[in-house]
């Protein structure tokens, strides 16, 4: 039975369907071809249903990564989630959400996208809900009613699709590309996009999905379910490159990227912290998409998938060692007590942060140049070059926390690292992380970059990544005679640990007025007035005529009979005299 | 006008039968009574009718056959009455 | 409800309270132990220098730490993981045991066996109650 | 019921009078036709000699008598006239004859007699009297037809129907408004056409002989019997109150269709004042028959700790569980056989 269980066979056959994905999408790449399957479903009169699959390199590719995280992921969750006694069903949940997450990978139609869409959100609510206690119902809340705004918008982007006769979109957005129909399809799929991919106004639920079991955070709230969003506007390109919608969606990426990095430099929530720095990753690849430049998105998206998916699996297993504990303040020393995932985790972090030759590295640093090299105004090149260094800020101040000094937690502590499962799931995911960028990098651009650059501006980056991480290090040691720095400057740490205040905004914020309305129109008119006029009020005066017309029936049977007769002569009278 | 004459009578008479029958009596007997006053009344209008139809007074008999048939059944119906509540009394029905 | 206290009532315990609550924010600021008991040491010699004042300054001086203690608390405090307010808290729900006796009688006919010695284990703790306290008093068997 | 020799008798002559009013083509044929009804109808009512039915059989054939007598009255009066064609005014002599004709069916500003009559008799009388006895004089009405009457009987006779049944705790008697109440319908759908009135007359028969075939076999009178009504098949209680949802006309069922076909032709007609009362008083209709159903459709009710033996033969059974079916979904299967066709 040990080869038998749920995880054991959906690890086989995903990852075999993985490497045959692999496969086909090189295939596909290096012959240029696109297959576009159309199966009809029903022909009624003029009116067809038609199910249509579109497979190109980019989506067997995604395809490919998401099934290789995602059977990694059940590999790993056989002994995260050995205890649980649901096991079972978090396993299909998963598979569930993969299966959707395929079906919107490769359908070129909106019908089928929102299919697959819906069934992201809703298996990401019963995952984040996954854990029966309070928090995670909240999140699930947060996380469910923010896609739904997504959902929604998608929703009336098939509807305007109408206009065109079809929902296969792929065939209109070059060619309707200058009309205002297109504009607002546009911008719908895009405010679709952003509350899947969490961008500001709606980045609350992101960190608050944390909730979910450790390995759905690595496999849906990292890597797939959040690019879902990047994915759908890669689809969507053409349409943001030449208008207002691809400047706004710069302004707000730039700034999630923004905030989110500066937020993950006052989180003391480990899996938050990652959270966050997803956040941040996710506004790159935003705003690298909204200025065009969608393969190097979509690059950027498939690497970041390999070593984000490793460092949430790593979290995980120093919060399966720490009983559950998140907070990394308990944490330190961890280096010692649990070499080889601390191995994994600073290689997924040195990734994250561009270390040179990792897999972030290829994508994030032929984004940043050819950022420098397109012409862009200072406000955003300041929010790109701020993030990345806030990126290796905070990736080395985690490492300050969890791998340096002493253990804070207790001396009563089961920290080990001969959790072999788990850590044989992370190898992999270990070396996709230390080749994957390059592999990719020669796969996806067989012809360079041009990119030209001054000296300066060509060690910009590296500069700004080692300013970010002396600081991220320097700034969260502290000694005996100096205060925290942050509590120095106490109310601006406050702001920006709770991500800009957005979560009370988007909760509370949202739903104070709504609410007292709610009740005043439930008092007053439900059960008020349109109660009183209304249900009580008028079957209280069919009752009373009832009864007036009981007071009629309660007579002899002589009086109905003298009533006809009465009646009788009334129409006699007339007959004589008229 | 002399044709008024011929229906007003039976008509006044018809009349007065009806408000026979539905004011208030202490017996259903009586009621029966007036019902037979009325189909009496009913025979006369008839019969004039008929004369004016070339005398073709066949379907006097058959008139006469169907009001003795419904004034034996309502005696048969006093009958199980009586044997039922012991009276003829209208007033001891229930109403409702 | 009357007898049950809303608020701390004496001024010594609110002292304690709050000096109590001062160092768990220590705790959350200042995450290395070293640097964390140097602090702990510096808040309690803060605390001692202002004991046995007369309490009319002893209140003001209440209130001052209470609007300091306010003003510098941690925004995310530091939770252990199974504690209220923890991120694994009311993960794992163990349903209370007197929850099988609520059963409904069809539920419990599908485990005859479980449940016979478990009438049985009930009537031997009775036993052994009453043989350990006596039986109790018949006036106290009725609802209150 | 079918092996007593009178009563076969009396159904055969009480069927044929129907159908020698129908089919006459002069009036006072028409009148022997109701008068043979009438006088087999009698004995059929009072078959057990107890004091409702005695009481019952005796109201119905004072009402009757009065009315055929003023019907044939009037008959006279109106051949009187068109021999002589003197001044008498028609529609005041066919008013007087609709008059004593809706008297006869029970319709509604001479409806009284109705609902205490039905009171006294048992469950296939009283399913006679609701549809079988309706046809003579509805179909003499349909000769008639004139406007004014009717589309006052008809607004009185729903809001009667739906008003009085609402306080109402016996079942007969609420059988009986609701019998009131579908006159109504019937009356505006003859108003219209005479094949629309057919089907509605059809449908009416088909839906409340369900009902009163499950309350004979039961036994049930009162309300209260259906609240605590606790037989061992609740297949068999659900699918009684979705009969009774089905006469109330509630759409997915048989009994909207006709409903249905008179609306439409209706609001074609612009009688949108009349089609607006009816549908009000059909819906306090409904709000009763549903208050009927709470038994059977709430989740949580009250049942008794007894059990009532299902004393249902195979052949009511399944002549119950047929009729039902046409009953809940006879309008689906027949929007089916209309796309066949």
């Amino acid at each position: 039975m040990k080869y038998l269980s749920i995880c054991s066979i959906s690890f086989v056959n995903l990852i075999s369907i993985s490497f045959s994905c692999f496969l086909f999408s090189l295939y596909f790449l290096l012959n240029n071809m696109v297959y576009f399957i159309e199966w009809e479903v029903v022909s009624l009169n003029s009116m067809s249903i038609v199910m249509t699959f579109l497979f190109d390199w980019m989506s067997l590719l995604f395809m490919s990564f998401v099934l290789m995280i995602a059977s990694l992921v059940i590999f790993y969750s056989k002994e995260y989630m050995e205890s649980d006694e649901n096991i079972n069903r978090f396993i299909m949940l998963v598979l569930m959400f993969v299966l959707s997450m395929m079906l919107l990978i490769i359908s070129p139609n909106l019908i089928s996208i929102l299919l697959g869409w819906d069934g992201l959100g809703l298996v990401s609510y019963c995952l984040v809900i996954y854990f029966q206690n309070i928090k995670s119902y909240n999140a699930g809340m947060l996380t469910a009613l923010s896609n739904r705004i997504g959902d929604v918008a998608l929703l009336l982007a098939i509807a305007w699709m109408l206009n065109y006769g079809s929902w296969n979109y792929i065939f209109y957005l070059e060619v309707m590309q200058n009309e205002f129909e297109m504009l607002l399809i546009g911008s719908l799929v895009m405010l679709a996009a952003m509350t899947k991919s969490a961008q500001i106004p709606f980045s609350s639920w992101l960190p608050a999905a944390m909730a979910a079991p450790t390995p759905v955070s690595a496999l849906v709230h990292s890597s797939t379910l959040v690019t879902a969003g990047v994915y759908l506007l890669i689809r969507f390109n053409i349409l943001l490159s030449f208008s207002w919608l691809g400047q706004l969606l710069l302004l707000l990426a730039s700034l999630t990227m923004f905030m989110s990095g500066l937020g993950a430099n006052f989180e003391f929530d480990l899996k938050k912290i990652i959270a966050l720095s997803t956040l941040s990753q996710l506004g790159l690849m935003m705003s690298i998409l909204s200025m065009g430049f969608y393969k190097l998105a979509m690059f950027h998206l498939l690497t970041h998938a390999l070593f984000k998916a490793l460092l949430f699996m790593c979290a995980g297993a120093i919060i399966h060692n720490m009983n559950n504990s998140q907070d990394i303040r308990l944490m330190g020393g961890l280096s010692i007590h649990m070499p080889l995932t601390s191995t994994c985790f600073n290689v997924s972090n040195l990734a994250l942060c561009g270390m040179p030759f990792l897999a972030g590295f290829y994508s994030k640093d032929m984004i940043l140049e050819v950022v420098m090299i397109s012409n862009i105004n200072m406000f955003s090149f300041f929010l790109y070059f701020f993030s990345t260094g806030l990126t290796v800020s905070y990736s080395f101040r985690l490492v300050y926390y969890s791998m340096t000094g002493d253990l804070n937690c207790g001396s009563l502590n089961m920290l080990n690292d001969e959790s072999w499962v788990m850590l044989r799931g992370m190898m992999g995911l270990l070396i996709m992380s230390i080749i994957g960028g390059s592999m990719l990098n020669w796969l996806i651009f067989p012809i360079p970059y041009m990119i030209c650059l001054p000296k300066l501006m060509k060690f910009l980056t590296l500069f700004v990544c080692i300013f970010g991480g002396l600081f991220g290090y320097l700034i969260s040691m502290t000694n005996l005679y100096s205060l925290n720095k942050s509590l120095l400057n106490y109310n601006i740490s406050v702001f920006l640990g709770s991500m800009w205040f957005m979560p009370y905004i988007s909760t509370y914020g949202m739903i104070f007025y709504p609410l007292n309305m709610g009740q005043l129109v439930v008092k007053s008119f439900d059960q008020g007035w349109s109660e009183y006029f209304g249900g009580q009020h008028l079957y209280q005066k069919l009752v009373n005529y009832s009864q007036i017309l009981f007071l009629m029936h309660n007579n002899s049977l002589k009086i109905y009979l003298m009533l006809f007769v009465f009646w009788i002569l009334i129409l006699l009278n007339f007959l004589l005299f008229m | 006008m002399i044709m008024i004459l011929y229906w007003s009578l039976p008509m006044i008479l018809f009349i007065l039968g009806l408000f026979c029958f539905v004011s208030n009596r202490k017996h259903l007997l009586s009621m029966l009574l007036s019902l037979e006053f009325i189909v009496l009344i009913l025979f006369f209008m008839l019969f004039i009718y008929l004369n004016m139809l070339n005398y073709e007074s066949y379907f006097s008999m058959m008139f006469l056959t169907f009001s003795v048939c419904e004034g034996a059944l309502g005696l048969s119906i006093l009958v199980s009455m009586i044997r039922t509540h012991g009276n003829d009394y209208f007033q001891s029905f229930n109403i409702m | 409800m009357a007898q049950v206290p809303l608020a701390i009532a004496s001024h010594k315990r609110q002292v304690c309270s709050l000096y109590k609550r001062a160092l768990r924010n220590l705790e959350a600021w200042y995450d290395r132990r070293n640097v964390y008991r140097y602090r702990a040491v510096q808040l309690r010699a803060r605390f001692d220098e202002n004991r046995c004042k007369d309490l009319g300054e002893g209140i003001r001086l209440l209130a001052c730490g209470q609007r300091e203690l306010f003003e510098t608390k941690h925004f995310q405090p530091r939770n252990f993981a199974n504690s209220s307010g923890g991120c694994a808290y009311e993960r794992e729900v163990i349903p209370p045991d007197w929850l099988l006796d609520y059963w409904h009688p069809l539920e419990k006919a599908q485990y005859p066996e479980y449940f016979a010695k478990r009438e049985q284990r009930k009537k031997e703790y009775v036993t052994w109650w009453e043989k350990q306290y006596g039986k109790p008093d018949p006036k106290d068997l009725g609802h209150h | 019921m079918f092996n007593n020799s009178s009563k076969i008798l009396f159904i055969t002559v009480m069927i044929i009078g129907t159908l020698i009013t129908v089919t006459s083509n002069s009036w006072l044929g028409a009148w022997m036709g109701l008068e043979i009804n009438l006088l087999s109808f009698i004995p059929l009512l009072s078959d057990n000699n107890n004091l409702t039915s005695t009481e019952s059989s005796l109201k119905y054939f004072l009402t009757q008598a009065l009315a055929s007598t003023v019907l044939l009255f009037s008959v006279i009066l109106l051949m009187l006239k068109n021999n002589f064609n003197n001044e008498v005014n028609e529609s005041f002599t066919s008013m007087m004859i609709m008059s004593s004709l809706l008297l006869k069916s029970g319709a509604a500003p001479f409806h009284f007699w109705f609902p205490n009559m039905m009171e006294g008799l048992n469950w296939m009388n009283s399913l006679l009297l609701m549809t079988w006895q309706k046809i003579a004089p509805l179909m003499l009405i349909s000769y008639l037809n004139i406007k004014e009457l009717l589309l006052i009987s008809v607004i009185l006779s729903v809001i009667v129907g739906a008003i009085g049944g609402l306080n109402q705790t016996s079942l007969r008697k609420l059988m009986s408004f609701s019998s009131i109440n579908h006159l109504g319908w019937m009356l505006s759908s003859l108003m219209i056409s005479e094949s629309i009135w057919l089907v509605y007359f059809l449908f009416y028969s088909f839906l409340s002989f369900i009902l009163t075939f499950m309350f004979n076999i039961f036994k049930l009178f009162h309300l209260n019997q259906l609240f605590s009504w606790f037989i061992n098949s609740k297949i068999l209680k659900f699918t009684l109150f979705m009969n009774f949802l089905s006469l109330g006309g509630l759409p997915p069922f048989l009994g909207f269709l006709p409903k249905w076909l008179v609306i439409q032709q209706l609001t074609s007609c612009n009688q949108y004042f009349l089609l607006t009362a009816m549908m009000m008083s059909t819906l306090i209709t409904l709000f009763f028959y549903l208050r009927i159903c709470y038994s059977a459709f709430m989740l949580n009710y009250f049942e008794n700790n007894w059990m009532m033996t299902l004393n249902m033969n195979n052949f009511n059974m399944n002549l119950y569980l047929i009729l039902t079916f046409f009953s809940i979904f006879g309008l689906i299967l027949i929007s089916l056989f209309f796309f066949m066709l």
